[in-house]
């Protein structure tokens, strides 16, 4: 137990004092800049907007198909703990269940879900 | 092994790696500068960044860009908590090290998209978008192909699958390995050609808001994060700390930095794709070569 | 320790009934469905750890858990992209009907 | 069993944090936030997970997360119509009785796990991820197997929903099946 509680502690010490130090720096920094150095960047343009707006991605069936591809990797992982021991039976199981799901992305590839203009 | 001693052995690791690559990377990009002005260029830069106001966008999502930086260090430094350095530890060993790594590194895509969203800003608003569609589209190779070392160690412990290429290291059992989990790894990282969401295209995209001491606190954790994914690589691909003569720790210190270094190399040579291609590049090319490269291992592991 | 964790898990679903029966949004919604099976997770681990002996059927369970949200998630993200298509709608009340 | 003070500690610290934010969800205006802090319950319940010796669990339910809750913040601002909340708004309709049923069914099953007997058969020290994947190359490959064919559903599912070229043409352009045109009437 002692390599994942030292993860945990890791992360939260770092969580903190870095965060904190960059509140400090914040709150010191942000007291004198004026409207006009406030104005975001966006390359010179007149900010017309807000940047958190609606905007559409284009690769949005990308992401459905990521989700459900993901799953597979949750089965992978105990799979290849006991590969070894299962031996041919294992990777004969895995072989078809990755080509069932390899069927779904020659799918995503026909209808073109990778591309997008 | 005490979690202070681990804790100062990845403190150590981060911050020696973090500095070898920008040595590294001012040697092979900087332009006009001489051999030794590289080795001092990121203290000079560093202090440079410290000392500039951090400056704030109209109404920015604080809390975000607050939490940004410190949780992408934070990710890098449990990533690296997972690999074993100096040499085998039973007490510190994390029975689901591999997992850890994983989750870890897919945690980084939060990060990069919170500290674009932050600035309220169109520029890196864009470049959070660009790094959610290049790591959609890479993250089950890169987790494959790390999971494919787990194979034949029979175990998802870093140190296990270290202790097991006692023989042979698994750059030579499976060569599709390494080559894959480089480039998913420099685009985890948003390092090298892979760095569209930072890409001078979009006039630096997700830093383009950030100065002074945030965009200092960010590099570092960039830097920190391309050291752990050069740890891992080099524990699970080069033996770790496998290796004659030479005690355990430098073993890992030499063939991280050779990562390392080799990253900074292409990162500065190759030439940068656009990010539609690249996510066709990574459904179509690398997970189906990740795939085989799990099968052909898991046979040859028969 | 079962006690506590049970009212922590009933503590989740009870949030995720409220989400799910009073917002609006379909995303929203779906978060609400999600916080229910994050406790559903949650017991099954528990009865896994303290009452069955460590049974691999357990875990097996987590993970098809798991599968279910994936599923949903999945699903319920392209059917609000395809209802948004054609009725530039993203709450429910904006739907009388499910059919074109 | 007898678990340690510390685990009573981390169990508290984790499940106090989960039930808060999965709290914060429904009560942020921000979009973005609301998916993040649902992130945050999820990570809480893997630590949970992780203190109850399924390390694998409740790493890999992390893992899982992380990815879909981007997702879904990306999907959240595409849909709303204000996703940073920079002006207040509640989304919210029939609030009392969902209230009433979410305090019931909390009260319900808080009831339920703390007067109800279980029996007390701690899982042993073993590897539980071994154990797991002999499970599912053993007993339970069918439900392995009927999982992946699930996913090939879902998959095909999700892209034939969401795709923007149909099969008859672009969405946008509204993608109906076009008419038949035979011409059955008289000739002029």
């Amino acid at each position: 137990m002692v390599g994942i509680g030292a993860a945990l502690i890791v992360f939260v010490a770092l969580l903190l004092t870095v965060g904190a130090a960059q509140w400090v720096w914040a709150a010191t920094g942000e007291n004198d800049s004026t409207v006009p150095e406030r104005v975001p960047f966006a390359g010179g343009a007149e900010p017309e907007f807000h940047a958190w707006n609606r905007f559409h991605i284009r690769y949005y069936a990308m992401a459905l198909l990521f989700l459900a591809f993901d799953m597979e990797m949750v089965f992978m992982y105990p799979w290849a703990v006991v590969f070894v021991r299962q031996g041919l039976l294992a990777l004969i199981e895995m072989l078809m269940f990755i080509l069932i799901l390899v069927v779904g992305m020659v799918y995503a590839w026909r209808e073109k879900s990778f591309e997008w203009d | 092994m005490t979690t202070l001693g681990i804790g100062i052995q990845v403190a150590a690791m981060l911050v020696g790696g973090a500095y070898v690559l920008a040595v590294a990377d001012r040697l092979i990009g900087g332009s006009g500068s001489n051999v030794r002005s590289a080795f001092s260029y990121p203290v000079k830069r560093l202090s440079f960044l410290m000392l500039q106001p951090v400056t704030t966008t109209e109404r920015p999502d604080l809390a975000a860009w607050i939490l940004a930086p410190s949780l992408l260090l934070g990710l890098a430094a449990v990533g690296a908590v997972s690999i074993p350095i100096g040499g085998p530890s039973p007490g510190g060993d994390i029975p689901a090290g591999l997992v850890l790594f994983g989750a870890a590194m897919l945690i980084v895509l939060v990060a990069v998209f919170i500290f674009g969203w932050a600035p309220n800003s169109v520029l890196p608003m864009i470049g959070g978008y660009r790094f959610a569609a290049m790591v959609l589209s890479i993250g089950i190779p890169f987790s494959l192909v790390v999971l494919t070392t787990a194979i034949p160690a029979e175990s998802l412990s870093v140190g296990t699958i270290v202790e097991s290429q006692s023989s042979l290291w698994y750059l030579l059992v499976q060569p599709l390995g390494l080559p894959i989990y480089l480039i998913t790894a420099a685009a985890i990282a948003f390092w090298g050609p892979f760095d569209l969401p930072e890409g001078t295209d979009l006039a630096g995209g997700i830093v383009a808001e950030a100065s002074g001491a945030r965009l200092a606190m960010w590099r570092f954790a960039r830097a920190a994060l391309m050291v752990t994914l050069s740890l891992m690589g080099a524990a699970v691909f080069l033996g770790g700390y496998l290796g004659p003569v030479l005690p355990g720790w430098l073993w890992t210190v030499i063939k991280t930095a050779v990562l390392l270094i080799l990253l900074a190399l292409t990162g500065r040579t190759m030439a940068r794709i656009r990010v539609q291609r690249f996510v066709w590049f990574g459904w179509v090319v690398l997970l189906p070569l990740a795939l085989v490269d799990v099968f052909v291992s898991g046979w040859v592991a028969l | 320790m079962i006690d506590l964790l049970l009212v922590i898990a009933a503590a989740v679903f009870g949030i995720g009934v409220y989400g799910a029966l009073s917002q609006q949004s379909f995303v929203m919604i779906m978060m609400g469905l999600e916080l229910m099976l994050n406790s559903a997770v949650l017991v099954v681990v528990t009865f896994w750890w303290g009452t069955t002996g460590g049974n691999p059927s357990g875990q097996l369970l987590v993970i098809v858990i798991l599968a279910v949200m994936a599923v949903e998630a999945a699903i319920g993200f392209a059917l609000v992209t395809a209802v948004y298509r054609s009725r530039k709608a993203d709450i429910t009340e904006k739907l009388r009907r499910l059919r074109f | 069993m007898n678990p340690g003070l510390l685990s009573y500690f981390l169990v508290s610290a984790f499940g106090i944090g989960a039930v808060v934010s999965g709290w914060l969800v429904f009560r942020t205006d921000s979009m973005l936030r609301a998916a993040y802090w649902l992130m945050v319950s999820f990570v809480a319940v893997g630590a949970m997970l992780v203190v109850l010796d399924a390390q694998f669990l409740g790493l890999i339910l992390i893992l899982m997360m992380s990815g879909e809750m981007t997702i879904m913040a990306i999907f959240m601002i595409m849909f709303m119509m204000n996703p940073a909340g920079l002006n207040p708004m509640t989304m919210v309709h029939q609030h009392r009785t969902s209230m009433v049923a979410g305090v019931g069914s909390f009260l319900v099953l808080a009831w339920v796990g703390v007067v109800a007997e279980f029996p007390d058969r701690p899982a042993p020290a073993v590897d539980p991820t071994a154990a797991l994947g002999e499970e599912l190359l053993g007993r339970s490959m069918l439900i392995f197997e009927s999982a992946g064919v699930a996913l090939l559903a879902v998959m095909i599912g999700a892209i034939a929903l969401a795709a923007k070229r149909g099969r008859f043409g672009d969405a946008d352009a509204g993608s109906v099946e076009p008419e038949i045109d035979v011409d059955t009437g008289s000739r002029t």
